[in-house]
C-alpha cells in the first residue's frame, strides 16, 4: 500500500508459487492422498455404501465441530458441546420414554434446550465476563451432572423402572428416522443435515456481513466494538449457535443410539476440537473456518474408515491417525518455515 | 467351591491342540472365511484377553478376523456394524452393544442373510445366536460368598454405576441377595467409569473407607472397580475388609495372590474362553450347523486360596488349574479344533 | 445544533477524567482539542462517539439528551471517530479491504451479502476518498501486514467516507508522516466546507495553528479555556500547561565525542544505495525521513531485530551483529519501538511490571526497590497517574508512551536508540523526555528517529536524513533548516 | 476565553473495601465454607487420615495442572498433558515388567521421556509456528497411540504374554513407594513431590525474573522479545516444563496404580485444565497462577471427597461440583459486574 505518488508494490502472500501452493494445498493433497490409498488398496472402501457410511459417521461430530468453530471465530472457546450433546440426548430420551411425547414435540425441545444452554454460556461470557474457558468448563459439569439426575444415572430406554415405576414411552419411529432414515431410500438423513448446517453456515461466514462481524469481533474486540459491531449480541450469538448445533448433533445421536445412553456425548469434545483444529491447517487459512473444519471431520472419518477396513489392529489406528495428523504439521508449517 | 482338577490331565488338555484336525476343514474354510468382529469397547483386561481367545480361535479356523472398536462411543459402534454388513463377511460378531443400537442393525444382518453372533447383547432375533456369561447368575452368587465371608451380617460397600449392561446385570442378582439376607448393610454405594476406571474408583473408595470405619466388606463386581477398592484399602492399611470382585486376568491374579490382599474372590470366566467360544459358535452358523439359539457360560468362583495353594501367578496357570474355565464342549463339532 | 456534550464528568475508580465539561462544536467548524497527557481529551471523544457513557450530564443531539448505548448509536446519529490508540484502528485477520468497510458492515448499509470481491469496489472508493491507491492483492492480503501508518491511514479513510455530521479525529497524524498529513488536512477543510463539524485533537500546535478555528484548552478534566481565532501559541500553552515547559537547553558549541557506533556499507533494502553513519558520544542525533524511508529498519538492525541486507556496524571499534535484542542489550544498545501497543505495552500489567520489564537484572525480584525507582521515574516524567501499581490501561494515551520510553531510562546504556519517542506525549512531555535524554548522552550516543522535522530540529545536535534506504543529507542542527530538510526527505 | 479555577488534586485509590474484598476473597471463602460443611457434618471427614488422602489423591492431578498452568502462562495451551501421563505410566511399565529396569533408571527414563515431548510440542510451537492446540492435539493422537504400541493394546503387568514370550519383571517395591510411601510413616510420599513442585514453580513464577518472563511473553510476545526477552527460549521451556511434570505425574500415577493401565492419562487432561481454571478465578487474579491452580485442584479434590464420604449418588456429584463451580463464578465475576 502506498500514497498517490509511488505506489510502491505491497508484496501480498508475498511467496513463491511453488511454496505458496505447497502451502495452500499441501494438506489437502496429502489427505487426498491417503484417500486415494485406502480407495485403491481396498475396493470395498470405495463402495458407494462405504462412503455413504463415512459421511453418516462424520455427521454427528461434524455438527458439533461446526458449533465450536464459530465460537472459535469469535475468539472463544465452547468446552461444553460434548455434555451438551450428551445431555441433549438425554433429554431426548427423557421426554420420548419417560414423558412419551411425539417427535414433533421432543426435536423443537432439545433444540430449545441447546439455545439456552448456549445462551447461558453467552451470558456468563459477555455479561459477567468470566473467561470462556471458565464458563464453558463450569457448564460441563453442571450438564454432564444433570444429565444423570432424572434416570439416577441409568441409561433411559423403553422399560425403564425407577422407583417401582415403570416407563414405557419409545424412541418412535418418526424420531429414530433423523438419525437412520434415508432420503431417496439412498442418503441418510444425518448427511443432509450436516451438508445443509455446512453449507448454511459456510455462506454466512464466508459470503455475508454477519460472518466479517463474527471475525471481527474474534480479530480485535474492542476495535469492532468502536466500528459499530454489537459486539456483545454477535458473540452472544456464536455461542447460542454453538449450543444449537451440539444439541442438534446430540438429536442425531440419540436417534442414532436408539436409547438414553449416559456418558454418550463425552467423547464429542475432543472429536470436534480436532476437526475444527485440522480445519485451521486446511487451506493454510490459520483461522478457524467451516470448510476447513467439514473437511477435517470428513478426513477423520476417512482415516478411522479405512484403518479398520485395513484391518489395522485398533491399538495402532490412535498412533497413525496422529502421525499423518504430525506430518500435515510439519507439511503446512515447516515448508512455510523453511523457504 | 471351586477345586481344580489333576493337574496332569488339565494341562494337556490346556496346550492348544496341534492342529491335527485342520486338514478336515471344510472346504469352505479352506479358502478362508470372513467374519466381521464389531465391539464396543476393546481397552482393559477382560477385552483384551477376550480378543486374544477370538484371534487364537480364528487362526486355527482360518478364519480371517476383520476387527473394529467404538471405543464406548454407541455411535460409532452402529457405524462400524453398518460398514460390517456392507462388507458382506461370511459371519458377524457383536461384542456388546446397547440393544436399541445394534438391534436393528443385527435385523439388517440377517435379513442380508449373514449369520450373527451376539456377546453380551439383548437381542430378540431368533436367528441369532446369543452368548452370555449368566452375569445375573454372576452377581448372586460372588454376592452370596461375601455373605458367607462376612458371617452373615454387617456393612458392605458397594461399587456400581448404571448403565452398563453387565453390571446392571449383576446388579439384579444383588439385589436378591441383599433382600434374602437382612444382616447385610449396603452403608455406601459408589464407583466411577471412566477411561481410567481403577483410578478414579480408587479416589472415592479412600472416602468411602475413611467414612466407614465398620465396614466389612466391598462388592466390587468387575475387575477394574475391585483393583481400585483393593489400592485404596492397601494404602489405607485396611487390609482386613474383604474385596469381592468379579472377573479375572494375569494382572488381577498378581493383585488377589499378593501378600495380605484383601481381595479374597472373584467370579469369573475366562475371557479368552468366552472369545474363543463366540468364533467358533460363528464358525458353525457359517458352516450351516446346528447350534441353540442360547448359549450361556458359566462362571467360576476363584477365591485367593485356590491361587495361593496353586501358586497360580498367570492366567495360563489358572487355566491348568481350573479346567472349568475353558468350556471346551461349548459351541464346537469334530471338524474345530480342540483348544 | 449537532452533537454536543453539557455538563458531563466521568470517572474511572477515583480518577476523574472529566469533571462537568459542556462543549458544542459547531457545524462548519474545525474545534482543536488540546491539552497535556491525561487532561481529558480521549475520554470526552469517547463519550462522543458513544464508546463510553458520561456519569451525569448529557450527550446532546440536536439540542436533546441521547443515550448512546453503544458507538454504533453514535455513529447512527452521525458521529464518526478516529480512536486514539493504534490497536482500535484495525482488526488484525480481516483484510485490509475488510477494514475499510468495516462500519459499513456493522451497519449493514450495502446490504447482507459481503463476500470479499463483492467488497472490493467499495473498499476501494473509500481508499481513493484519502488518495490511497491500493492493489487488489494489497486489498485481499490481511491487514496485519500493513505498517502502523498504514493502518491509520485506513483508519481515517474508513471515517472519512461516512459523511460525518460530526468528525472526531483523536492525534489522527501520530503515525503519519508531513505528506500524509497534509492530505488528510485539505480533506479536512473541504469537510469544513460541507457543513462538518470536526473535532481535532492533537499535540503538535503546528497542526492547531494551521487547522483550527477554534481552540478548547483542557487541564485536569476541565475545560479551561476556549480561544477563537486569532489566537497565539502562548494563550494556549499557557492555559494547557498553567507555563511553557523550558526550552531544551543545547550544549553551546556542540562538540561531539568519539564515534560509538560505526555503520559502514550498510543496505537498509535490497536495491538501496549503501551508506556510512556514525553515532557519536554525547551527541542526540537525530533521523528523519518519510514514512518507509528505513528509520525504523536502521533501528532495528541496531537493535538485532533483523539484520542489515549488506554492511557492517561496529560498536566502540569492535565489529557486532546482534541476532536478537537480548543480544545487543547486552551491548548497552537500548531501543524504544515506535507502536506501543503492540511492540511495548504488556496489558493487564501495573506502570510498575511495564516499566522495569526490560532491565531488571536480578534474579529475584524485588517489588520494593522497583516501586522507588518507578515512582521517581514518573516524578521526572510526570506521568499521570494513580500509582506504580495502577495498570497500564488506565493511563492515558501520551502517559503509557511515557512509561515506553522511561522502560529504558532506568539503566544508562551505552546506545540508545528511540523510535518515534514523542508519539502523543503533550510539548511538556516531550520537552521533559528530551532534557532526561540529554543528560544520558552525556556517557552515550543517542539517536532519535521521528518523521516530524519540528520535533527532530527541537531534540538533536545533528540531523540526518533517510530517504529510500538511504541517507540524503547529514547537518548539525543549528545549520538545518525546516525548508531544507523536507526538501531532502522528498528528493 | 479565560482560565478558570484551579482543578483539584486528583484522588488516587481504587475501588470500594467490600467489594474487593468479595472478589478477593469470595471464592476462597466458598471454599472455605464448603470444606467447613464437610468437616462439621462428616467427622470422618476431618480425621487426619482422609485430609492425607484428599491430598494424596489430588497430587497426581496437581502436579499435571501445575505443568498446565505454565503452558497457559506464556499464553499456551497444553492438550497432550494427559496422554503425556498415560504415556509415561506405560513407559514405566514396559521398563519394569518388560526389560526388568531397576527404580533408578526406570524413573529418569520416564522424565527424559516427558521433557522429550515437551520439547518436542515447543518445537513445532516456536519453530514451526504450528498454532499450540493443534501442535498439542497431534502430539496427543500419537502418545495415545503410541502408549498401545509395545503391548499390542494390552495392560502391562507382571506375567504379560505377548507373542507366546511371557515378561515377568514386576513393580519394585521402591517405584511402588513414589505412589505409595510415606514419609515419617504419615506422609505420603506423593503429597511431598506435589507440595515442593508448587512451591518451586511458585518461587519461579511469582518471585524471580524467569517467571516474569513468563508471564510477559504471555502478556505481549512482541513487547517481552523488544525487551530483550528469548521468547522462543522461553515458550520452549514452559512447554518442557509442561511436559516433564506431566510425566512426573504419570510416573505417580504408574506407581499408584501398579501395573500399566492402557487409558490411564486420559481423565486427566480435563481434570488438570479445570483445576488450572478454577485457580484462575481465585483471588480474582484472573489469569493462571500456582497458588490458584493448587487451591483449584485441592478444592475439586475435597468435593470428590466430601460428596462420597456424605454418601451423595455418584450420578449427583458431577451436578453439585458443577453447581458449586458455578456459583463461585457467579460469585466472583457477578460481584465485580454489579458493582
Ligand atoms: N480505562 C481507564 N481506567 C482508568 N483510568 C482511565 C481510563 N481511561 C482514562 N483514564 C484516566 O483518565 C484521565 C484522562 O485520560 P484521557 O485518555 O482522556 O487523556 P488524554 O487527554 O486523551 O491524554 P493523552 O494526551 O495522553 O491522550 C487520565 O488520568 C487517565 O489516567
Ligand atoms: N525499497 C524498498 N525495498 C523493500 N522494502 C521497502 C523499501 N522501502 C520501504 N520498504 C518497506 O517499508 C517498510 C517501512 O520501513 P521503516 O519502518 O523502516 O520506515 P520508517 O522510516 O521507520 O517509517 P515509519 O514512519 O513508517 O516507521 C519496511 O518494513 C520495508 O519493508
Ligand atoms: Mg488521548
Ligand atoms: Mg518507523
Amino acid at each position: 500500500m502506498s500514497t498517490t505518488e509511488q505506489p510502491a508494490p505491497i508484496q501480498v502472500g508475498a511467496s513463491q508459487g511453488l511454496e505458496r501452493h505447497i502451502l495452500r494445498y499441501g494438506l489437502l493433497a496429502l489427505f487426498a492422498g491417503v484417500t486415494l490409498y485406502f480407495a485403491l488398496s481396498e475396493p470395498s472402501f470405495r463402495s458407494f455404501n462405504n462412503i455413504v457410511s463415512i459421511l453418516q459417521s462424520v455427521s454427528t461430530v461434524g455438527i458439533i465441530g461446526l458449533g465450536v468453530t464459530v465460537s472459535m471465530v469469535v475468539g472463544g472457546f465452547d468446552l461444553s458441546i460434548g455434555a451438551n450433546a450428551g445431555f441433549t440426548v438425554m433429554l431426548c430420551a427423557i421426554c420420548l420414554v419417560m414423558f412419551a411425547w411425539p417427535t414433533v414435540a421432543v426435536v423443537p425441545v432439545a433444540l430449545l434446550g441447546g439455545l439456552l444452554i448456549g445462551a447461558l454460556n453467552g451470558a456468563l461470557i459477555v455479561r459477567l465476563k468470566v473467561p470462556d474457558l471458565l464458563a464453558t468448563l463450569g457448564m460441563l459439569f453442571v450438564l454432564q451432572g444433570v444429565q444423570l439426575l432424572p434416570s439416577q444415572g441409568q441409561s433411559i430406554s423403553s422399560g425403564l423402572v425407577l422407583d417401582g415405576k415403570e416407563y414405557d414411552g419409545i424412541f418412535t419411529e418418526a424420531f429414530l428416522y433423523i438419525g437412520r432414515g434415508r432420503l431417496f431410500g439412498e442418503i441418510p438423513f444425518p448427511i443432509i443435515i450436516f451438508a445443509a448446517c455446512a453449507i448454511a453456515l459456510w455462506v454466512v461466514l464466508e459470503k455475508t456481513r454477519w460472518g466479517r462481524q463474527l471475525y471481527a469481533v474474534g480479530g480485535n474486540l474492542e476495535a469492532a466494538r468502536l466500528a459499530g459491531i454489537r459486539v456483545d449480541r454477535v458473540r452472544m450469538i456464536a455461542y447460542i449457535v454453538s449450543g444449537v448445533l451440539a444439541s442438534l448433533g446430540g438429536i442425531i445421536l440419540a436417534a442414532r443410539i436408539g436409547e438414553g445412553d449416559v456418558g454418550a456425548g463425552s467423547p464429542f469434545l475432543l472429536d470436534a476440537v480436532a476437526a475444527a483444529l485440522v480445519g485451521y491447517a486446511v487451506l493454510a487459512v490459520n483461522r478457524p473456518n467451516i470448510l476447513g473444519t467439514t473437511i477435517g471431520a470428513v478426513f477423520l472419518g476417512i482415516m478411522l474408515n479405512g484403518l479398520t477396513i485395513k484391518n489395522f489392529p485398533y491399538y495402532t489406528q490412535d498412533f497413525v491417525k496422529g502421525v499423518v495428523l504430525m506430518v500435515a504439521l510439519l507439511l503446512t508449517f515447516g515448508v512455510r518455515r523453511l523457504r | 467351591d471351586n477345586t481344580g482338577g489333576s493337574s496332569s490331565e488339565s494341562e494337556s488338555e490346556a496346550t492348544p491342540a496341534a492342529t491335527q484336525e485342520a486338514a478336515k476343514l471344510p472346504a469352505k474354510f479352506e479358502t478362508g472365511v470372513k467374519v466381521a468382529l464389531v465391539r464396543q469397547l476393546a481397552s482393559g483386561d477382560f477385552f483384551q484377553q477376550w480378543l486374544l481367545g477370538a484371534q487364537e480361535q480364528a487362526k486355527a479356523l482360518n478364519v480371517d478376523l476383520r476387527i473394529s472398536d467404538a471405543r464406548n462411543n454407541n455411535d460409532q459402534q452402529a457405524t462400524d456394524l453398518q460398514r460390517a454388513i456392507d462388507q458382506k463377511p461370511d459371519a458377524i460378531i457383536v461384542d456388546h452393544g446397547l440393544a436399541a443400537t445394534v438391534s436393528p442393525l443385527i435385523d439388517k444382518a440377517v435379513e442380508a442373510g449373514i449369520p450373527v453372533v451376539a456377546f453380551d447383547v439383548e437381542t430378540e432375533n431368533p436367528e441369532v445366536i446369543s452368548i452370555q456369561q449368566s452375569d445375573e447368575d454372576a452377581g448372586k452368587r460372588i454376592g452370596e460368598e461375601l455373605v458367607k465371608g462376612i458371617g452373615g451380617s454387617g456393612d458392605v460397600g458397594y461399587v456400581y454405576v448404571a448403565g452398563f449392561a453387565p453390571l446392571d446385570r449383576r446388579n439384579r442378582g444383588w439385589d436378591e441377595v441383599k433382600q434374602a439376607n437382612a444382616g447385610v448393610k449396603q452403608v455406601a454405594k459408589f464407583g466411577k467409569v471412566s477411561d481410567s476406571t481403577a483410578n478414579d474408583t480408587q479416589e472415592q473408595a479412600n472416602a468411602v473407607i475413611t467414612a466407614n470405619p465398620d465396614l466389612k466388606a466391598v462388592l466390587a463386581p468387575y475387575d477394574e472397580f475391585a483393583k481400585g477398592v483393593v489400592n485404596a484399602l492397601e494404602q489405607a492399611n485396611k487390609t482386613d475388609v474383604k474385596v469381592y470382585g468379579a472377573d479375572i486376568s494375569t494382572p488381577d491374579i498378581g493383585v488377589m495372590t499378593k501378600e495380605g490382599s484383601p481381595w479374597v474372590a472373584t467370579i469369573a470366566t475366562d475371557p479368552a474362553n468366552v472369545g474363543r467360544v463366540a468364533v467358533r459358535a460363528a464358525a458353525l452358523k457359517v458352516n450351516g450347523d446346528a447350534i441353540d439359539r442360547e448359549v450361556l457360560i458359566p462362571p467360576s468362583i476363584i477365591t485367593q486360596d485356590f491361587l495361593k495353594e496353586n501358586s497360580i501367578k498367570t492366567l495360563e496357570d489358572l487355566r491348568a488349574k481350573l479346567p472349568d474355565l475353558n468350556t471346551q464342549d461349548t459351541a464346537t463339532a469334530d471338524w474345530i479344533p480342540k483348544s | 445544533m449537532g452533537v454536543a456534550l453539557n455538563a458531563v464528568t466521568k470517572s474511572f475508580g477515583s480518577t476523574q477524567a472529566l469533571r462537568g465539561v459542556s462543549l458544542e462544536p459547531a457545524a462548519g467548524e474545525v474545534l482543536a482539542v488540546v491539552g497535556a497527557n491525561g487532561a481529558g481529551k480521549s475520554t470526552l471523544n469517547k463519550l462522543l462517539s458513544g464508546a463510553l457513557a458520561p456519569d451525569t450530564g448529557e450527550v446532546l443531539v440536536d439540542g436533546a439528551p441521547v443515550h448512546f448505548n453503544s458507538p454504533l448509536d453514535a455513529r447512527r446519529a452521525g458521529v464518526e471517530t478516529v480512536h486514539q490508540h493504534a490497536s482500535d484502528w484495525t482488526i488484525p485477520g480481516l483484510s485490509t479491504a475488510e477494514n475499510l468497510v468495516l462500519d459499513r458492515l456493522a451497519t449493514g448499509e450495502d446490504g447482507a451479502w459481503a463476500s470479499p470481491r463483492r467488497l472490493l469496489p467499495k473498499a476501494r472508493e473509500v481508499a481513493e476518498g484519502l488518495g490511497l491507491h491500493l492493489s487488489t492483492a494489497a486489498l485481499l492480503d490481511d491487514v496485519a501486514r500493513l505498517g502502523v501508518s498504514e493502518r491509520q491511514l485506513i483508519a481515517v479513510a474508513r471515517s472519512l467516507s461516512q459523511r460525518p455530521r460530526l468528525l472526531i479525529l483523536d492525534e489522527p497524524t501520530s503515525a503519519l508522516s508531513a505528506a500524509e498529513a497534509d492530505r488528510l488536512f485539505a480533506i479536512v477543510r473541504s469537510l469544513r466546507e460541507q457543513g462538518v463539524a470536526i473535532l481535532y485533537v492533537s499535540h503538535r500546535l503546528g497542526e492547531v495553528d494551521a487547522l483550527a478555528d477554534r481552540v478548547a484548552v483542557m487541564r485536569d478534566g476541565l475545560l479551561v479555556a476556549t480561544f477563537a481565532k486569532p489566537f497565539t501559541r502562548e494563550d494556549v500553552v499557557n492555559a494547557m500547561l498553567g507555563e511553557l515547559a523550558e526550552e531544551i537547553q543545547r550544549p553551546s558549541g556542540h562538540v561531539a565525542g568519539n564515534p560509538v557506533v560505526e555503520i559502514s556499507g550498510a543496505r537498509l533494502f535490497a536495491d538501496s544505495t549503501p551508506f556510512d553513519l556514525q553515532l557519536r558520544e554525547g551527541e542526540v542525533l537525530g533521523l528523519t525521513g518519510l514514512i518507509g524511508a528505513g528509520k525504523s529498519e536502521l533501528l532495528g538492525a541496531l537493535f538485532g531485530l533483523r539484520p542489515l541486507p549488506e554492511g557492517t556496524i561496529a560498536l566502540d571499534g569492535t565489529p557486532i551483529r546482534p541476532r536478537h535484542p537480548s543480544e545487543a542489550i547486552a551491548h548497552g544498545v537500548h531501543l524504544v519501538p515506535e507502536d506501543r501497543a503492540t511492540q511495548a505495552l504488556i496489558p493487564g500489567w501495573s506502570v510498575r511490571g511495564n516499566a522495569t520489564l526490560a532491565l531488571a537484572r536480578r534474579f529475584f525480584t524485588q517489588i520494593g526497590r522497583e516501586r522507588t525507582r518507578v515512582i521517581d521515574l514518573i516524578g521526572d516524567l510526570r506521568v499521570r497517574t494513580a500509582g506504580p501499581e495502577a495498570p497500564i490501561e488506565s493511563l492515558s494515551g501520551g502517559n503509557q508512551q511515557k512509561v515506553v520510553v522511561g522502560r529504558w531510562l532506568l539503566e544508562p546504556a551505552r546506545v540508545l536508540a528511540l523510535d518515534e519517542p514523542f508519539r502523543g506525549v503533550d510539548l511538556g512531555a516531550r520537552r521533559d523526555i528530551a532534557a532526561k535524554v540529554r543528560e544520558l548522552a552525556a556517557g552515550a550516543a543517542i539517536v532519535v528517529a521521528s518523521a516530524d522535522v519540528d520535533e527532530v530540529l527541537e531534540v538533536a545536535d545533528r540531523i540526518v536524513v533517510l530517504s529510500h534506504g538511504s541517507v540524503v543529507q547529514d547537518v548539525l542542527a543549528k545549520d538545518a533548516t525546516r525548508e531544507d530538510l523536507t526538501l531532502a526527505m522528498n528528493a
